[in-house]
């Protein structure tokens, strides 16, 4: 299993020479490996085969929504007409550019939004940058410095907190109530004027919808603030619900989430925002425009600036656009449909209890007596990856589980099987897991006390 | 010819998807008739509208009148409309590079293990990709000098604001200013601000003197006050800094961290950021690896040993597994969002990770003689380039006394914004530098047009 | 501006390889100078050169005159040379079709375990290429309604020729006449001519009315010493022929061996060949997974069981392992020339598989419905062209009163050359068919551009 | 390990309905798998994870030269402007006919030949193409009814023999010699007025050069017959000798062999023949000449007529050219240095004898005691791709092995490594072998006594 580093393969020192700078501009040389091309290609091939993707097999990470990616997107952006640079005069990248345009129309509709940025190259960014529209608005109505402070919920994702506190809030955390939701009570306590905005997920990240949300969406407004959707669990409302119509003044996508492109080992993603009128003057610069026949960049009267160096992640968007564009209406309609159906049956399928329900496109199980992060491993020697584990923590031991709607009835019940499998299994084989990847059981806590971030580092 | 029995005809020809099950809903859905009604069944729901628990008065029936296509449909329409981008050959640069990218990029980076997993939570079926992961950890510290890096942040822009408010972190010192040079780009800079914005810093301008750093000036601008001084090697504008050692002398006794801004392919050849005195090196990692794609690109993020638990972003460290056998792991989790929240270092989740391994194989492909060989020739280019030039009537180059890496600025005598549009009618694309400059970059992949572009220049100068 | 510190200069850059270790000899070679010495070392020689054990008088020491390329070179140089091709929209078919592949094939099918591997000497590291081409083969059996199909052959004329071979061989009469109707592309009769010639086989060919069989011509040309009939539906002119049913009853009770020339598309609809009386089906199975590519094809062969030890090329069969499991294998390999030498049922060794492997791919992506649909489309594109066509002043189309299958013959009041210039000239590709008449074909591919060619041709007819 | 077929994922039975032909034209229906796009991206994926090629490590098989296949000559193969039809008017693809008259050339130097012909499918085509040839340049001087033997060396590939036979020679196998070569005696013999061509390659297939080939050519010429050389073994010679300077008539080359383009799990390969000047008329049709600006497709005056219904492999020739140019006169006689430096490297390494030498690129052991088929199946267990076995027969238990120029030296010692340990290891365990693969030892003689060949014969 074990594959050599490029390092331990060949370390070459190459000390440049006749080089056209002087020798005080450059430096003494550079040690890397040296391999000729067969050895590269074997190499990274043997570590592709050492690593698990969606398209091995299921991949049910909660609040991930790993969904198959088709293979059409990345045939058009390796197309050679999507290779340009960003300094183009607009009028040299008009094909790029209606691209963006296109894709901010479609966010617009499916989101209830009136306007749309792509720039925000994840969903984080996103939220930096809804964020920050927040605080120029507040700004604008001369409440920023009263409003200091964001909501979030217990259950919501850290980079809600992290966003929040890297646009300089104050982070006011609100308890869920019994049934998992929004607490109205709590939340009615928490706002005022210190309220700068709510940033809620919806359906939340047990899977349920904030019932109230209409009544969420007064209380925070009538106290001035705005109402933030972080897009990460947008699959489960495609063609039926949409944030602008539940209240939501702000909202991110997650492409990479809801609209299929590759999550690529951790990114790049793309995290585009959409706003309700009254906020666009906010929105990142430059926005496309279009009078119809020309497509322009056009700075937003009160920008809030930029959260990237140029147009965000490009090819990532650009995929986007050729999945809804493949799907249309329909197609992402059932998208929905079907994402929730599975969550549905394959719960029904597994012996685990599963607290919070109604639920749609994913579900909290808790695996009970076993911890969730030992049932996980032992879910790998089942072939398949385990969900998201040990959040949110309101369930106990938590399995987070989004199969999505690219599972067929066989896999999420191939998936039910391994579920069940680890059910069955006596605390010893658990915690001896995983016996059949290439790697055994790695300590994760022990890797972090004496940090080994390089090969130069290994062979210190 | 009439045609009773073949009936050659103009009734219109059935619409047919080129996935015929997926007749209706989505073709990434596998589900048949049979599937659903079983699932259904097994879950004691009629129809898969019961499933939604959404309340009446914010459901939505409308369309979004987008109308899905197939494949081809999809794939025709698109490339129809990347079609009007300009088939123009670009001289441009500013921090957006082109460089061939070699076959085995695309080739290795596309297999599916690789593009369609996520972030490596489950490291004992990751260990492809952290071992990947690794190896560009590993690459950037040999290339900027550092002792530690970090698996990517977005782009050159905003590894500069990470930089930032690492500075805040680390330096307990009351200063709250980023001071950075004249030179530095509209686009980064605006970045930075958002990123600085809620620690409540601010940021100051430094003058440069031809292009460069001028220490006094540096100097002069420096007080208590500043966290970190920000300077870039090659410059935006393409100039090889010549004062970094000064940079470093001048940092080296405060609490004032040295932030250098580069790019992985001048640093095979420039001088050693660790030996100049850097603390912290940023910049666009992409200009390996990827085409230019419209601005997308990977922040590169190295620093010092003594900052490591304050770095943002995703690191992988070498570690054992129950049978003893090296293996790599996510590690230092603390550091980031899903564990500290609002405590974390930063709110990045989802990196660049795919770019680095694309970064990491072209680098590998090079190798140390092909990147320090590449680097060399990026300098000789705009030399000749601009001497080419410089024979232009109307036209001085390079505008700075200075070497340069890849790109440079000539001073035109006339409507700069004239010659840049005549250019681009004519199939060149160039940046405007204000009224009366132009900024040209040449790489090795754009090198086989220079004779044709020299071409144009005259025609249009004369 | 005089530069005395930055020397822009025009002196020659120097080439650089793309990949530097390659300073001279091959890139895919791994061994640098320590490797070479430690190897020569340990096999006790002192150059490379004395490991050749070739006579003075034949060793080469000339050079051949090709200069070695960068990657980025070779692409470029490879790219434009093809950009000589001109830019015309094709409505050419006759054997050769053009569908469109959906991104998954390539996406596949270019995965390096199955493109880089071998024939599948070593079953038990080979399972998953051996389960494609059973796959395939069963796909094929399917869709031909044969009881056995093998892995491929080179193309449908080279089947075509194998097919009469096996005729000979498993008829003992005397018999030695390929019956092949007139309208038989010259090329295929050519090939088929050179895979006979051996076995002293000669090829009648026999009329055909309106494009299709006229069975009392048939039944006039038939004798004794007529081994096989060779039939095409669609035939390369685009007919669907009407008289299948008719010559399986000629030939049923006859040594004769009924051929039918077919596609994997058109078959998914058109009648059965088992139903008809079909003992072989040949063909071309790239329509299916392959682009237009000049020609390369992938062929089709399909027969009923009692030929199958006299069966050409691979055949994998259905096996099971040590532990019982389900397993493939190469299997009747005795009948191949690795084994049976001049005996083999026929020469063939490298065959098409990774071709077969790409038309799985698109069988499967398009599935039962979707080949049905695709297959319906294309009955129903010709026909509406052609009565388009047959508006235009000064044609007739379809030539032929029947049903056409992608493409048709259309008749040219004036010279059919000139038109099919003046066509290629406005950017459209079609066939010249004599003095008179034009070929023209249309699938899903071209179908986008059926109105432009509509409008060029009004106008060259004008 | 075990992948479900296509068809027990799913069997769909279609009818068409309102089908533009009637229903006498039509079939009743076909029944075949549907499956979505998710689950097909799955079964060919997994598929590909059970197959060994290339990029997962070594592959020396002997005779087949299984070296890298460089990944630019892909993108070259699926551009656009290479995907056209053959039946363009030669004006319209002028870029196409370029590439082929470019190649042609680059063939005829290498091969040392005076005219060559691209359009042979695969190597035994051109075996069958070469063999017309020399029928047809026997029939010109009206000597084609007594020539109607080919003569063929005992270890020759089992091709020759066949593609002989196909053109309806009679064979006469020629004895090697104590030392492995043709034996001239034997040979005298043979020859005579019924002979047409002598077949020979060169290394041959124990990697001897045959060094008396001067003597063999005249032998063969002064009787009146042609010398065919087989290419297979061409890789040993790039750059270092030449065919057409041995003297051989006619010669094939294995593009996918020499010139690196991809086996693709058994082909397309090609298989372009050279001929020496006054064979050029009997070349297949078209060829590509050109006067410098155009260039045409001629049918030589006397051709046999086609071997391919076009213009052969067409994106497999591209490739070659596109490996050709890439490496250049330094690059090809890199190659032949370092795969008969890897041969010899190997050789030593290994613990088994190798009765014939010098060998050039590839070598033949004997497993001594061992059964070859055994020995190659313990060796799987080790990681690599075994040698070719039990062939040829002139060495007992052979293991004929070609390790090719594109194996680092480390690579070669993995393999040095696989083949000691087998050689150390006892009976029962190479008897068991594999035990680490997807499938265990099949045994491939009782899949032929009642062979299944299809799902629905399976499924009887």
């Amino acid at each position: 299993g074990h594959e050599p580093l490029l390092s331990e393969k060949d370390s070459t020192r190459h000390e440049p020479e006749d080089t056209y700078l002087p020798d005080d501009l450059t430096r003494d040389g550079i040690e890397l490996p040296s391999l000729s091309e067969p050895e590269l290609v074997r190499h990274y091939t043997r570590l592709s085969q050492m690593n698990y993707g969606i398209d091995d097999g299921p991949y049910p990470l909660g609040s991930c929504t790993m969904k198959y990616n088709p293979k059409f997107t990345e045939d058009i952006a390796g197309s050679t007409a999507a290779a340009i640079h960003p300094d183009r005069d607009p009028e040299l990248s008009q094909g790029a550019l209606q691209v963006y345009h296109e894709l901010q129309d479609y966010l617009s509709r499916i989101g209830g939004m009136d306007a749309v940025t792509l720039q925000p190259p994840a969903g984080a960014a996103g939220e930096l940058t809804g964020i920050l529209i927040a605080k120029a608005y507040h700004e604008h109505n001369g409440e920023g410095d009263e409003r200091e402070e964001i909501l979030v919920p217990a259950s919501a994702h850290g980079t809600n907190f992290a966003s929040a506190a890297m646009a300089g809030y104050d982070i006011v955390e609100l308890p869920a109530d019994d049934d998992g939701r929004v607490d109205l009570d709590a939340l009615t306590e928490a706002v005022g004027e210190t309220t700068a905005a709510l940033m809620l997920t919806n359906p939340n990240t047990l899977g349920l919808f904030e019932r109230d949300i209409e009544e969420i969406a007064d209380i925070v407004h009538d106290a001035g603030g705005l109402l933030y959707y972080d897009g990460a669990n947008l699959n489960a409302l495609l063609g039926r619900a949409r944030p602008g119509d539940m209240g939501f003044d702000v909202m991110h996508f997650n492409v990479h989430k809801t609209f299929a492109t590759p999550h690529g080992g951790g990114g790049p993603g793309a995290g585009p925002i959409g706003v309700r009128e009254g906020l666009e003057q906010f929105l990142p610069t430059p926005q496309v425009r279009t009078d119809g026949d020309e497509y322009t960049l056009v700075e937003p009267d009160e920008s809030i600036g930029k959260v990237h160096g140029s147009m965000g992640n490009w090819l990532v968007l650009l995929k986007a656009h050729a999945y809804i564009s493949r799907l249309g209406d329909d197609g992402l309609t059932d998208t929905s449909a079907k994402a929730v159906l599975n969550a549905n049956y394959l719960a029904e399928r597994i012996d685990l209890e599963v607290p919070f329900e109604p639920f749609h496109h994913e579900f909290v199980a808790s695996a009970g007596e076993t911890d969730a992060a030992d049932f996980a491993k032992a879910m790998l020697d089942n072939g398949v990856h385990p969900p998201t584990t040990k959040w949110p923590e309101i369930v106990d031991e938590a399995l987070m589980t989004e199969p999505t709607e690219a599972e067929s009835k066989r896999s999420l019940e191939q998936l039910a099987a391994a579920f069940n499998a680890v059910s069955d299994e006596d605390a010893d084989t658990i915690a001896d897991a995983p016996q059949t990847t290439a790697a055994k059981r790695i300590d994760q806590t022990t890797a972090a006390r004496d940090p080994t971030l390089s090969w130069q580092q290994l062979s210190e | 010819m009439t045609m009773e029995r073949a009936h050659p005809t103009r009734e219109p020809i059935p619409q047919i998807d080129d996935l015929a099950q997926a007749e209706s809903g989505s073709p990434f859905t596998p589900h048949d008739a049979d599937d659903v009604a079983e699932m259904l069944a097994a879950i004691d729901v009629d129809d898969v509208e019961e499933l939604f628990d959404i309340p009446d008065p914010v459901r939505y029936d409308g369309s979004f009148g987008i109308e899905g296509e197939s494949e081809q449909g999809v794939r025709r329409r698109l490339e129809r409309t990347l079609d009007a981008n300009a088939d123009v050959t670009e001289f441009l640069g500013r921090g957006h590079y082109a460089h061939y990218v070699p076959s085995v990029v695309d080739s290795l980076s596309l297999r599916s293990e690789f593009i369609t997993s996520y972030t490596q939570y489950q490291p004992e079926i990751s260990q492809g990709f952290l071992q990947v992961l690794f190896e560009f950890q590993s690459l950037v510290t040999e290339l900027t000098g550092m002792d530690v890096a970090n698996c990517s942040m977005y782009d050159a822009a905003t590894a500069l604001g990470e930089a930032a408010t690492l500075a805040d972190r680390v330096r307990a010192a009351d200063g709250s200013t980023i001071l950075v040079p004249d030179y530095l780009r509209a686009e980064r800079r605006a970045v930075l601000e958002n990123y600085t914005d809620g620690a409540g810093l601010s940021i100051c301008e430094f003058p440069t003197e031809n292009g460069m750093v001028d220490p006094d000036a540096l100097e002069t601008a420096l007080d208590e006050d500043v966290l970190l001084v920000y300077v870039e090697t090659p410059t935006t504008d393409g100039v090889i800094e010549e004062h970094l050692g000064a940079v470093g002398s001048i940092l080296e006794d405060r609490e004032t961290l040295f932030c250098l801004g580069s790019d992985l392919l001048a640093l095979s050849l420039l001088e050693n950021p660790a030996t100049v005195g850097a603390d912290v090196v940023v910049g666009n990692a992409g200009v390996l690896g990827l085409p230019n794609a419209f601005g997308m690109g990977i922040g590169l993020f190295a620093c010092r040993e003594e900052f490591l638990r304050q770095v943002p972003g995703r690191l992988v460290g070498a570690s054992e597994d129950a049978d003893g056998d090296r293996t790599y792991t996510l590690t230092l989790q603390t550091r980031e969002q899903h564990i500290r929240r609002e405590r974390a270092t930063s709110n990045i989740c989802s990196n660049q990770a795919w770019v680095a391994l694309r970064t990491a194989i072209h680098a590998t492909y090079l190798g140390p003689e092909g990147l320090t060989d590449l680097a060399d020739r990026c300098t000789r280019l705009p030399a000749r380039l601009a001497a080419e030039l410089d024979e232009v009537p109307g036209v001085s180059a390079p505008a700075n006394d200075a070497y340069h890496f890849r790109e440079f600025t000539a001073e035109i005598d006339g409507d700069a914004e004239a010659v840049v549009s005549e250019l681009a009618d004519r199939g060149f694309a160039v940046h405007q530098r204000g009224e009366d400059a132009i900024q040209v970059c040449v790489t090795e992949a754009n090198e086989a047009h220079v004779d044709d572009f020299l071409e144009q220049v005259r025609e249009v100068m004369a």
